[in-house]
This record gives C-alpha cells, structure tokens and sequence, in this order.
C-alpha cells in the first residue's frame, strides 16, 4: 500500500464538493436553496485554487465571488423571492434534453482534457520525496500575490527566471486592461443603480 | 485507485472545471427564474476560472515551463471581477424585469419573439 | 510545528501534519468558547457599570466569574424550536455556516512571530474574505426562519456588510502598502522596535485611517450602534428571533470571535502586533538569532510574551468595542449607509491615495530614527525607497 | 473411455433426444383427440417426451465433460484456446463400428490436428450426385451440446407452462376475437392436443437443425422450423390477424431463405461438399479429399487455418472468366488464388448464408415479422420466438463461422447494429407489453450478430444463451400477467405486483438479467452479476476493441453501449408499467390473480438460470463461455477472422467494457425509475417535446408502410395498368389528337402565366419564405438560445476530434 497523497486527496475532496454542490444546483428546483449550494460550490471552488497554488485568486474568489456577488445575488432572490418564483418547475422533456446534450458535452470536454499529454500530472516521483514535494507544493510557500500585484502595474517579473527563457519575450503586462476593468467596473456599478432604481410615474 | 497516491494534474482540475461548466450549461438550459440562470452563468464562468487557475499553476503538470504562470491567475482575476460586474448589471436587469412585467419567469420575456 | 513532529519526533510525514492540524485546532477553538464567555461576561460588566449597575455578582466569587458558565448551561438545557413553516435544512445549517466563518478565518491570524496554522501569502485578503462569509449565516437564517423581522434583519445585514466591505479593504491595504506585503506576520515584524514603528503612528493618513478600519470593522460585525441586524427595537431579535438555545449560543460564539479577529487584524496591521511598546524582550535577548531555524527557548519565550501581547491588544480592542456599545445609540438604516458611503469610503479613499503617496516619496519617516530598524529595502535612509511590490519580492528572504 | 465408444454413445444419446419428439408426435397425430379426455394426454405425453430428451442431452454433456474435461477460457486471445482443450491435437481415427450402425450405414470420426473435439459422421445417405453426398449425418461438439441442453431445458420448461396456459382449449371455448357475420362470436372445440402436436414436430426440427452435420440437412430442417412456427403463429387461424402474421411470417423468412440457397449452391457448386468439417467415410482410416468438410477446406490446416477460397471456388470463379483459358492445373490455380480469383464467391456464400439467417432471426430488412408472429399463444412466443427458432439464424451464423470472409462479416456486423438500434428504439414507445418483449428479442438478436461480425465469437453464441433463458422467462412472465388480465396493453395495467408476487419478481430477475445488472467490480479483479452481465459485457468488450482496430466503422463501437441504455431503459419501463404504481384499470386488477403452480414453477426454474447460467461453476471451474471456446474453430480469433495482424487483445478492454456496460443500463434504469417508477418526471412531457421522434417510433419507423409502398403497391398498380391497356390503345389515338389541339391553344397561356409571371413572383415568393422560416427560429426563449448554443459547441468538438485528430 503506497502512501496517500495528500495533495491529491484534498484535490479528490475539494473536487467531489464543487461538483456535489453544482449538480445540486441544477436539480435543486428552490431558488434560495440553489444559491445557498452555489455559495459552497464556489467555496469549494476556491479551495481548488489554493490547491493549485493560487491562494492570491483564492481569497479573491472568496471575497468577491462569496462575499459579494452571491450576497448580491442572495438580495435579488430576496427581493424577488415570493410564492411562486420561489420554486418553478421544468418540463420533463426540457430535463431530459438538456440531460442528454450535456451528458454528451461533458463526455467531450473531459476527453479532450484527459487527451494532452503533458496535463496527466507532475512526472511520477518516488513516494516518500512525491509527499514531500507535494507538502512543500502546498501554496503558503511560494508568493504568487507580488507578481500578480506587479503585472497589473505593468512588470511581469514571473518572466524574469530564466527556467522560462522562451516565455520572456513579449513581458506583457496588463496595466491597460487593469484600467479599463476598473473604468468599466464603475460605469457598471452607475449603470445598474441606473437601471435598478424604481422608474417614478411621471404624469403630463 | 491511483488517483489517492498519484499526483494530480491539469486534467483533474479541468475534469472539475467541466463538471461546473456543463452543470452551469444545464442550469441555464433548465431554469425558469432568471436568478436560476444566472447562477448558472456563475457556474460556467467558474469552470472556465478553474481551467485558466490550472493551466497557470507550477505543480500540475510534468513541463513546468510550459504553464501560463502569472497570466493564468491574472486572467482569473479579471474574469472574476467581469463576473461581478456581470452579476450586477444582470441583477439591476432582473428587478428591472420584475418591476415591469411582475415575474421574473424569463420564459415570459419574449415580447420580441419574431 | 509539522517539521517539529517529522523531524524531532520522527513522525511519518502525514501523521505529522495530522497531529499538527489537530492540536492546532484544539488551540483555536478556545478562542471563540473562552473567549465568548469572557467577553460576554467583560460586557456585562462594563455595561454595568456604564448604566451605573454592579453586574453580575453572586455566582462564582465575588465577581461573578462563574456567571457566564452558568449561562452556557442554561443555554444548552433550553428547549430547541424551529418554526413550523421554516425551510428546515437551511435553519439547521446557518450559525454553523457563521460560526465556520469567523472560526476559518482565524487560520491566518499569526498570534505571535510564526505562531500561525497557516502562514499565507495573502494572508490579510484572506481573513477579510472569510469574514465576509459569516454573513451568510445571518442571511441564511432570516430567510430560513420564515419571519417577516428575521427577513428583514437578514436584508439589512445583507446590505450593510457589502457595503461596508469596501472602505475597510482600503483601509486594510494602507498598511500593506507601506509594508510591501500582505503577509501578517511580516506586515507585524516590520513593526519591531519602538511603539513609534507602529504603522498607526507611520504618517498622519495611518493615523486616520485606523479609525475608519475601526468604524468599519465594527459595522462589518454588526455591533452596536451598527448592529441593525437585530435591532430589538424595530426588529425583534433581527436575524435570530426564531433561535434559541444552542443555535443561537453560536450565533454569539461566531459573533464574538469575528470581533476577537477584527481587533486583532487591527492591532497586527496598526499596533505593531505582538510587539510591545518598548522591545523588552528583544533587550533582554529573548528572541530568536536571526536565521535560526532550531528551537531556542528565549526565542520560544519571547514569542509567547509576544503572544500575550498581542492578546492584550486584541482584548482592548473588543472591549473599547463593547464600550462604543453601551455609550452610542443605534442609528438607522440610511444612517448606517450614509456613513459607509458618504464619510467612511471618500476619507479612506483619500488617506489610502495620500498614504501611498507619503510612501513612495522619500519622506524620512519615524522609523528610520528607531533604534532597531526593519531589515528592508524600505529601512535604508539614503536610497530612495523602493515601490511596495518591488520591496514584497523579498519577503521570502526575510521569513525566520 | 476411449474416443470412438464416446462418439458413439454420444450419437446414440443426443439422436435418441432428437427422435423423442418426433414419435410423440407420430402417436398425437394419430391419437388426436382420442388421447384422453380431449387429447388431455397429448400434453403429458409431449412434455414427457421433450424432458426425456432433457435427460439425454444432460447425460450426453455429463459424458462430454467427462471426456473431455472442463476447458479453461485463457484471456489471451490466440489460438491455444483450441489447443488448450484439444488433447494436443494429436490425429485419432474411430475405426468402423459394425455392431454401431446396424441398419444404416454410418462412419464417425473426431477431430483432427489443431481443430477443436467434434464428433462427425454420417447416419444414411439419402442420395449421391458425384461427390456430392445428401445424407442424414451428424455434426457434434461442445456447441451441439450445449444447445442440445438449453434448447431442450427451456423447451420443458414451456411444455409445462403450456399445460397450465393452454388449459382453456381442453373444452369448446368461443373467440371473442372473431365476429361473425350474424354478429357472433367464433364457437369452436379446443385444440389443446394440437398445439402439442406442433410443439413436438418443432423441438424435432430444431434438434434435427441443431445436431445437423451438413448444410443441406440445416437447410431441410431450417424449413421444418419455418414451417412450425407458421402452424403455431396461427394457431388461431380463424383470427384475421393471426392467419395475416402467420403468412407474413412465413412469405418474409422465404425471402431470406432465397439468398440462402443461393449461397449454398455457391458452397456446392465451388466446394462439391455439404458436410461442415471432416470426417471418414470409407474408413480406410485417412481423410481423403472428398471427405473433408467445408471448414477443411476453407481453412487448411496446412497454412495455419488461414482462410483462402478452396480450389474448387478459384477454379470456378477462373473459368467463369472470359480471359483466363489456362487449364486449371495445380499452380494455376496457385496463381489465380493468388491474383484473387474465387474470393468473392467466398464472400457471396458468406453474405448468402447470412441472408437466410436474417430471416430467420429477423435482422433488419426481414424483421418485420416478429412482431407480428406474437398473434400466437404465449409459449410459442416464448419458445419458438424467443429461445430457439430466431436463435437459429444467430446458432447457423456461428456454425458457419469459420467460412465468413471478413467483407461478410463487415455487412453481418452493420446489419447487427442497425437491428439493434433501430429495434431498440421502437420498443421504447411499444405498449403491447408482448410487443416490448418482441422487439427487444430482435434488438437482442441484433446484438448476437454484431458481436459475430465485429469477431466476437465467444461474445455472440455466449449472449445467445444467457438470451435464450432470461427472454424466455420474460416472455412466460408477459404470458402469466396476460393470463391473469387478458390485455396485452401495459397502459391498463399496474400495480400487479402485489397480486401477483411470483410472476412479478421473477420477471424483474429476467428485467436485471436482460440490463446486465451485476457489480463492475472487475477492476479489482472479480465481479459477479445476472447472466446477462456476463455476455452483454463481453459483447462491449469486443465493441470497443474492434472502435480502436478498425476506426473506419468505430460508430459500431458506440452502438452495444447505447444498446444497452436502451435496453435497461425500455425493460424497466415495462416492469414498471406492470407491476409498480397504482392500478390504473381497476376493473382488470380485481380480476387479476397468480397463475397456477404449474406455470409459475418453471418461472423460478428459469429464472434460477437467468441468474447463474454464466457463472463460473465453483469448484469445477466449469464455465459456459469456456466451453463455448472449446468448440471455436481454430483460426477464428478475433483479429485472425477480420484478416488483422499485430493488434492488441480485447481483453485489455475488459475494465473499461465493464464500466461503460454497467453506467449505461444503470443510466437507463435510473431514467426509466425517474419517468415511470418513481413519477418525478412525466412520461407526456417528454413525449411532447419529442412529438415527431416519438410518432416515428409508435410507427416503427413506418416499415409496413414503407414495404406495402414499394412491394404491394407496385403489384397492384401494375395489374390495374395491364387491365386497362387496350381501352388506352384505342382511345388514345383519338385523344392524342384533340389533346394536341387543346394544348397547343393552351401553350401561350402557359407562357404567359408561368415563365412571365412565374419569374416575378417565385422572387417575390422566395423572399416571403425565407423571412417567415427565419422568423420562427426567433423564439425569444433564452433557455432554447442556450441550448442552441450548447448543441453547436459539442457538434464543433465532434467535427474537431473527427477531423482535425486524423490528419
């Protein structure tokens, strides 16, 4: 019996949660309980991320997903959440369908992703190190927050080592796009104020 | 069985990412209430999240030159940040629609149905 | 404390990890147990007093230390409802989903040098993010409970914490500015020294800016005069008027320990954490040598006077808390918003802008003078600071 | 004991259980309905023969096994298979037994080098025309055996059945079924001892087909059975619809059997031989050449069993050429064989002989009249229509295996295929519950012979009996609910479990049998299941296997997985519709009641087989597929038969087959829970969302229409034009003339209306259309949008893995 690797059976848990809690939003057919397993299979989500060792992506899946966009969505659910919008039934053909055509699109999309040789995983290591490397692979230890924080300034310096010579030509930053979220992030925030205020009935 | 004792890889994680994008793909499909369809829009920007997560990781995958590194993550950010303010403009949409026409049945918002 | 266990004591690495977790965990869960019992009972007391009463005297020496218990007994004996017509999963499952929040969230609070479960690169982003997810507890349990006062309370709640949200990650990214990191622990060892390298003391903006964070993080843990939520007065109880007994008991476990994190977030990012006023310890050499990695026992001591400062400050903070409580009264909803977006965002906007500003322009500031600088780049007088990120490249470097 | 005595005993015994029924039948055809009280002892005296016949065949299988020993089944794939079983294939020779054959002249002989154990010989010879010798011989091996033994197991089971069903016919009865003219129902005496009769003369034929040693003597008996099972289809003759079933029975499987003659006149004209394999008849103790068989001679063992046309086809196929005027010496032959000569008449007797096994195990074009054939009373349905009769094509098909040419194979694998689907499909809609049943025996039949085409031999005669045991257990059970409710239509019924428990459990035992319900554990190295699972998942095995080697026609590969979805789905839905729920037709379910021991009895013995029919015996180790291998010819492994060299085994599959085999029916039988167990979702939504798919089905994929359109149409038009010819003749000439007139004035207007205007408004016209088509596809119903979307991004991946991969 080799040893469990842990990495992994955190992923196998992490993973059975997220796709738990997706499918039980499909079949759940009570809105509020929909979202309430959205919340966690975004959580889970983000413990994948941490897993892979984005833990900066993580806490912003966390923060803005979980914290904000769901609280958002929650509030609408509220506002709208009476008798029967609370739960509305489908057809069974619809389900049925929808079931077939996404059964076949997610036997294609796992194919394909299991196809590329090179995404099958890290190249075996004998165990004992495999744990050690996957216990030190755990992100607390690598800083991935700085990079990040500097590419949106515009400094790709994850391009500077040279393992990744072939990646350093074209040190793309993302300064412009930084901007233009940010810019479009408020035009949002106005617009839907804009759009979500009660229309006043104006006479004459 | 192996899956326990071998390392994970991009495949796993994009195996998962299907997972949330056909679920969110069913849940748009399925669903009668607009905040129903736009937590399936959720799930779809999600899985798409957790493929770019993946491909930029350093520990997924057997040539770790190849891996996005920074601009995976950058590009999650910004899709997340896309999804919120999607979420907004689709909420502030939503009371809209329930405003006007009392429902937020979208199987009742085809007043331009040809 | 694993590498503790694989190597010293020779543990298989998984069991290692394991017994680490646990202990770890054991450890933590006293913080909201112990410590809600504490501050329930400091409370009572401070509020007695304010309103000019004695508190609890009788059970349990003369101060009534033993009342609290008392209480938690009671608590668990109490009979448990669920309204009939309540969405019974989501009842169950919502002050666990709080209380899971604000206990999660305590994983990346260092307690003292290296004195955390889960040292995180991001640490800072992550305890606000999971903070932020008690309130789906209180959002849950007004939708579940079926009453119109917990919806309402529920809503309020809603709004109130997203709101608040935004001015206190601006305020919380001043300090992680000026330090270059979002690690906790070396956000606080850049505070070493003198009381004059706390960050509240850095420039004047700081200065400001900690009582917006202040503001904010009471209003995000909803206490009075912010606690909306469960305005008994318009609201019966708010969220948790159909709670009782053991549920509601870790309504308030979740709620006390979230104010444990946020005072203690302040006093990592504004009062120099586990360093003291005045470096006693660090004269009296009880700290580790620099890159040491074994065990030494001065350093193990001062750490853990570290932590009992670090504590203190933290238990301040929850008292001036219980303090503003017992003195303000609770102001409406539009107020509540009013002040979120028309006072608190703008000024820490503004501070956070101005902040940044003081930083990058070489402004010799107060810690320069200290006796004991930071070994940084941002330390060294006469080159120009570097840009905070520039200067995070080298946290790894500096980690003991 | 040694060879020769075994062969004997064993034509001794299996020709004693083949006669059995036939003198029954002499004495019921005789006796009639002097046999007892309204021939009540014909039933006896039929059942006794055929569990006579019972005991012989299991004796002969116990002597067999006792010879032989239980043959292991390798997982290797290969040719030691053969050798495993084939006592090292050493040459043996039976001398001449005088005191053997007494009246009849007959020799045996047993296998030689490398070919599996068979007993050959010839019992009396009819007739000879040069070499060709048409005689009563005999062909027997583990295959004869083991069918001797189920074909006779079930055939008891069903006599005993029969006596319980067919009680009513003892005394006059009056068809409610048949309206007379003055309004009457039928009143008619009972045929009980007739219906005996002609199940007597049908387990005969079948034996007779079964322990056949050459073609002609199938052919003979193949017709036999025809003819049985055109008898017994119309039983009730004076039903119109049954006398209509029973001759599109019969008038359907003659067309089939027309390419079947063509192919055997293809063997004997190239081959001068009937016999399948070899065996010596003059015994001067060697083979000479006109003593071997078809396989011998097609499969030389000289070269390794390899398949090559004979030189008897090469010659023929060289003369038939204009070119070639050589004489056909031995290295023209040579040369010839070599440029190919003779190969296609190879394929053309391969194709020819499955041809008639289309027919009579109603493959695609001829399936059409199964379905019908259910017009006769239950246990023939059971027997003749499920178990053995279209067993038969599927038992020929594997009989001739080893002279198919991998081009037949190719069109017997595609034929399969399209059975199983398209038969699959129908029995989803189908609510006659015996209907359900039929089609999916055909779908069954269809999975057999994919399995034999794609080179799953063992797969195919495998499933062939796990088949023949649980759709005979399904069928008895359909015939217990009809006896209890008499109504085919399940939609009345529901509910019947608790009336009645012991049809309704054993059916489900035949439901889980017929989905291949078992535990896929076989990635930790043992699974156990039904019967079904066993053979079903062999089947997907070789499937998948043959998507991989052959990536031309890897859409076969899909086709046992969604088979078997189809499967669980439609056979749940009957149980379901059945027993579960609430009783939908109240009157019916008062009536209802559990049928008397004496049907439901032979229901448990069934379904104890359905259960354990494929497992590995413990102890013995004895199992079915292995002795089914141990009668594999040699050269006939999967990659050998379809002409490939250098692939991998199927059973590196074996995991993944078992997964693919277990989540399909376990996902047919969860939907079929979901719509009509457990009513989360209605059957109706789905039918309306489907409305045309679900009306093409409930047509059967407008077959009849389809037949009656191309075949009965023409004839009548063609009749109605020769009638009136000559009226045409003489006024035509006189028409022609005014007409000629007539249209010339019309011309012009012509012009004017249609190519003027015409051009002007086909524009304005076509415009019109497109807008109003395009209107509709704007729905402005988001979720269809989304599916739009969704339908397009699979069909893009499909495109990309189908296109972009080959290059």
């Amino acid at each position: 019996m080799e040893p469990i690797n842990w990495h992994s059976f955190f992923f196998l848990l992490f993973g059975a949660l997220t796709a738990v809690f997706a499918v039980a939003v499909v079949v759940t057919s009570n809105v509020v309980r929909m979202a309430f397993y959205l919340i966690l299979s975004l959580g889970a989500t983000a413990g994948l991320f941490f897993l892979a060792g984005a833990d900066f992506v993580g806490a912003m899946q966390l923060m803005i997903y979980v914290g904000g966009t769901l609280v958002l969505l929650i509030f609408g659910v509220m506002l709208t959440a009476q008798g029967p919008f609370i739960s509305m039934k489908t057809g069974g053909g619809e389900w049925v369908l929808a079931t077939i055509i996404g059964g076949a699109l997610l036997g294609l999309l796992v194919k394909t992703a299991f196809s590329v040789e090179d995404w099958q995983g890290p190249a075996a290591v004998a165990h004992v190190e495999g744990e050690e490397e996957h216990a030190a692979a755990l992100p607390a230890q690598s800083p991935t927050s700085a990079p990040i924080g500097l590419g949106l300034l515009g400094v790709r310096t994850d391009k500077l080592d040279p393992a990744k010579a072939e990646l350093a030509p074209g040190m793309a930053g993302y300064l412009l796009p930084f901007e233009i979220v940010s810019v479009h992030l408020l035009v949002v925030l106005v617009g839907a104020a804009y759009l979500a205020r009660t229309k006043k009935r104006r006479e004459a | 069985m192996d899956l326990l004792t071998q390392p994970v890889g991009v495949a796993h994680f994009m195996a998962v990412g299907a997972v949330l994008f056909v679920a969110g793909a069913v849940c748009m499909a399925t669903k009668r209430n607009a905040l129903g369809v736009l937590m399936g829009i959720e799930l779809v920007l999600n899985g798409a999240n957790l493929n770019f997560v993946a491909l930029g990781s350093e520990y997924l995958r057997r040539d770790t030159a190849l891996s996005l590194g920074a601009d995976g993550n950058l590009i999650a950010l910004f899709v997340i940040v896309l999804a919120a303010a999607e979420a907004a403009v689709a909420l502030a949409i939503t009371l809209n629609f329930y405003n006007n026409h009392s429902t937020v049945d979208v199987d009742r918002a085809d007043d331009l149905r040809g | 404390m694993a590498e503790f266990f694989i190597e010293t004591c020779g543990f298989p690495g998984w069991l290692g990890y394991l017994v680490t977790g646990i202990i770890q965990c054991v450890i933590l869960i006293h913080v909201p147990l112990v410590g809600a019992m504490f501050f329930v009972w400091v409370e009572r007391k401070v509020s007695a007093r304010i309103q000019d009463r004695l508190g609890p005297t009788r059970c349990g020496g003369k101060f009534g230390w033993l009342q609290l218990l008392a209480d938690g007994v009671k608590l668990l004996n109490k009979e448990d409802l669920m309204p009939a017509d309540a969405d019974k999963m989501l009842f169950r499952l919502a002050p666990y989903v709080s209380f899971c929040a604000s206990f999660a969230a305590m994983i990346a609070l260092p307690f003292s040098d290296g004195w955390v479960v889960q040292r995180m690169d991001a640490g800072v982003f992550f305890i606000l993010a999971v903070l932020g997810l008690e309130v789906f507890g209180v959002i849950l349990a007004g939708y579940a409970s079926a009453s119109k006062w917990s919806l309402f309370g529920a809503m309020r709640e809603a709004a109130q914490v997203v709101s608040y949200e935004v001015p206190m990650g601006m305020c919380v990214v001043v300090p992680v500015v000026i330090a270059g990191s979002m690690d906790l622990v070396t956000i606080a060892n850049k505070q070493a020294g003198l009381f004059t390298n706390w960050y509240l003391f850095h420039d004047p903006f700081t200065f400001i800016i900690f009582w917006v964070y202040f503001t904010c993080g009471t209003a995000s843990v909803n206490r009075a005069p912010f606690d909306l939520a469960e305005a008994e007065s318009e609201l019966v109880a708010g969220f948790h008027t159909e709670y009782s007994g053991f549920r509601w008991l870790i309504f308030y476990m979740a709620e006390y320990g979230s104010m444990f994190i946020v005072a203690g977030l302040a006093s990592i990012l504004f009062f120099g954490g586990w360093n003291g006023p005045i470096p006693i310890a660090d004269w009296l050499g009880l700290s580790y040598a620099p890159g040491a990695t074994d065990w030494q026992w001065q350093g193990f001591l001062g750490n853990l006077l570290g932590c009992l400062n670090f504590v203190f400050k933290a238990i301040v903070g929850v008292t001036v808390m219980i303090w503003v409580r017992w003195t303000l009264p609770r102001l409406r909803i539009d107020q509540v918003m009013t002040t979120c977006l028309k006072y608190c965002t703008p000024l820490a906007a503004i501070c956070f802008l101005l902040a940044t500003l003081w930083t990058l322009s070489g402004v010799p500031f107060i810690n320069d003078i200290a006796p004991r600088g930071v070994e940084t780049a941002t330390a060294e007088p006469e080159e120009p600071p570097a840009p905070p990120a520039v200067a995070a490249l080298d946290t790894p470097s500096e980690e003991r | 004991m040694d060879d020769q005595v075994l062969g004997d005993n064993l034509w001794q015994l299996l020709r004693a259980a083949w006669l059995l029924p036939l003198v029954s039948f002499t004495i019921i055809v005789f006796g009639g309905k002097r046999l007892g009280k309204a021939g009540v002892l014909a039933g006896y005296l039929a059942t006794g023969a055929i569990v006579g016949a019972f005991v012989l065949s299991m004796t002969a299988f116990g002597l067999w096994l006792n010879a032989y020993g239980v043959p292991k089944l390798e997982h290797h794939g290969g040719e030691h298979h053969a050798q495993a079983v084939s006592s090292g294939g050493v040459f043996s020779l039976v001398k001449f037994q005088e005191e053997a054959a007494t009246e009849e002249h007959h020799a045996s002989s047993t296998a030689h080098a490398g070919t599996p154990h068979y007993h050959a010989g010839e019992w009396y010879r009819l007739a000879q025309f040069g070499n060709l010798r048409a005689s009563i011989s005999y062909h027997i091996d583990a295959l004869t055996v083991c069918m001797f033994c189920m074909v006779t197991l079930i055939a008891s089971c069903i006599h005993f059945y029969a006596m319980g069903y067919m009680h009513d016919e003892l005394h006059d009865i009056t068809d409610h079924e048949v309206h007379l003219r003055d309004g009457h129902h039928l009143h008619r005496p009972g045929r009980y001892y007739r219906f005996f009769q002609y199940l007597s003369l049908f387990c005969f034929s079948m034996l007779g087909l079964v322990i056949a040693g050459n073609a002609l003597m199938v052919f003979v008996f193949w017709e036999l059975v025809g003819v049985c099972s055109y008898f017994l289809i119309g039983f009730y003759i004076e039903r119109k619809s049954a006398s209509n079933a029973a001759n599109k029975a019969f008038i359907v499987n003659r067309v089939g059997d027309f390419g079947m003659l063509i192919g055997l006149m293809a063997l004997w004209g190239s081959l001068g031989t009937f016999d399948f394999a070899a065996s010596d008849l003059d015994h001067d103790g060697a083979i000479a050449q006109n003593e071997k068989g078809i396989f011998d001679l097609l499969r030389d063992p000289a070269n390794g069993f390899a398949l090559a046309p004979a030189d008897g086809m090469v010659a023929a196929a060289a003369a038939a050429d204009p070119e070639v005027q050589a004489a056909p010496t031995a290295e023209n032959i040579q040369n010839w064989r070599a440029q190919g000569y003779g190969y296609w008449l190879l394929v053309i007797a391969g194709i020819g002989i499955f041809c008639g096994c289309v027919g009579k195990s109603a493959q695609f074009p001829l399936h059409v009249w199964l379905p019908d054939a259910m017009e006769g009373p239950t246990p023939v349905s059971a027997l003749v229509h499920s178990a053995t009769m279209v067993a038969a094509g599927v038992y020929l098909v594997g009989r001739f295996y080893p002279a198919f040419a991998p081009e037949a194979l190719l069109v017997i694998a595609y034929v399969g295929a399209i059975t199983l689907f398209l038969a699959a499909t129908i029995a989803i809609t189908a609510t006659d519950i015996k209907r359900v049943l039929a089609y999916s025996t055909v779908s069954q039949l269809g999975y057999m012979m994919l399995s034999l085409g794609i080179g799953g031999w063992i797969g195919g005669m495998f499933h062939l009996f796990t088949h023949a045991f649980f759709k005979s257990l399904l069928f008895m059970c359909s015939g217990s609910v009809i006896h209890a409710t008499h109504t085919n239509e399940m939609p009345k019924m529901g509910g019947l479990r608790k009336k009645m428990p012991w049809t309704a459990y054993t059916m489900l035992v035949g439901c889980l049998a017929i989905a291949g319900a078992g535990l896929p554990f076989a990635i930790f190295g043992w699974h156990i299941g039904l019967s079904g699972y066993y053979s079903k998942d062999s089947i997907v095995m070789h499937s998948l296997w043959y998507g991989d080697v052959m990536p031309r026609h890897a859409w076969l590969a899909f086709m046992p997985a969604i088979g078997a979805a189809i499967t669980a789905f439609y056979m749940f839905r009957l149980w379901f519709m059945t027993f579960a729920g609430k009783p939908r037709d109240h009157h019916i379910y008062d009536h209802a009641h559990e049928s008397p021991p004496i049907m439901y009895v032979p229901l448990v013995v069934l379904s104890v087989f359905a259960v354990g029919v494929a497992w590995t015996m413990p102890f013995t180790g004895l199992s079915l597929d292995g002795l089914l291998d141990s009668a594999r010819w040699p050269g006939t492994n999967p990659a050998e038969v379809l002409g490939l060299s250098g692939v991998v085994d199927p059973h590196q599959y074996h995991g993944m087959a078992t997964i693919v085999a277990f989540s399909t029916a376990i996902a047919g039988i969860t939907l079929a829970a979901v719509f009509y167990g457990w009513g989360y979702l209605n059957p109706e939504d789905a039918r309306r969302q489907f409305a045309p798919i679900y009306t093409f089905l409930r047509n059967k994929w407008y077959f009849d229409e389809l037949y009656d359109f191309l075949f009965v149409r023409p004839t009548h038009f063609i009749a109605a034009r020769v009638a009136n010819l000559d009226k045409k003749w003489i006024d035509g000439l006189i028409d022609t003339l005014a007409r000629g007139t007539k249209g010339l004035a019309n011309l012009d207007d012509v012009i004017d209306r249609y190519f003027v205007d015409g051009l002007v408004n086909a524009v304005a016209h076509w415009t019109m259309s497109t807008g109003l088509a395009l209107r509709g596809v704007q729905t402005g119903r988001l979720r269809q949008y989304v599916m739009f979307i969704v339908v397009g991004t699979v069909a893009l991946f499909v495109m990309i893995s189908f296109y972009a991969s080959r290059a």
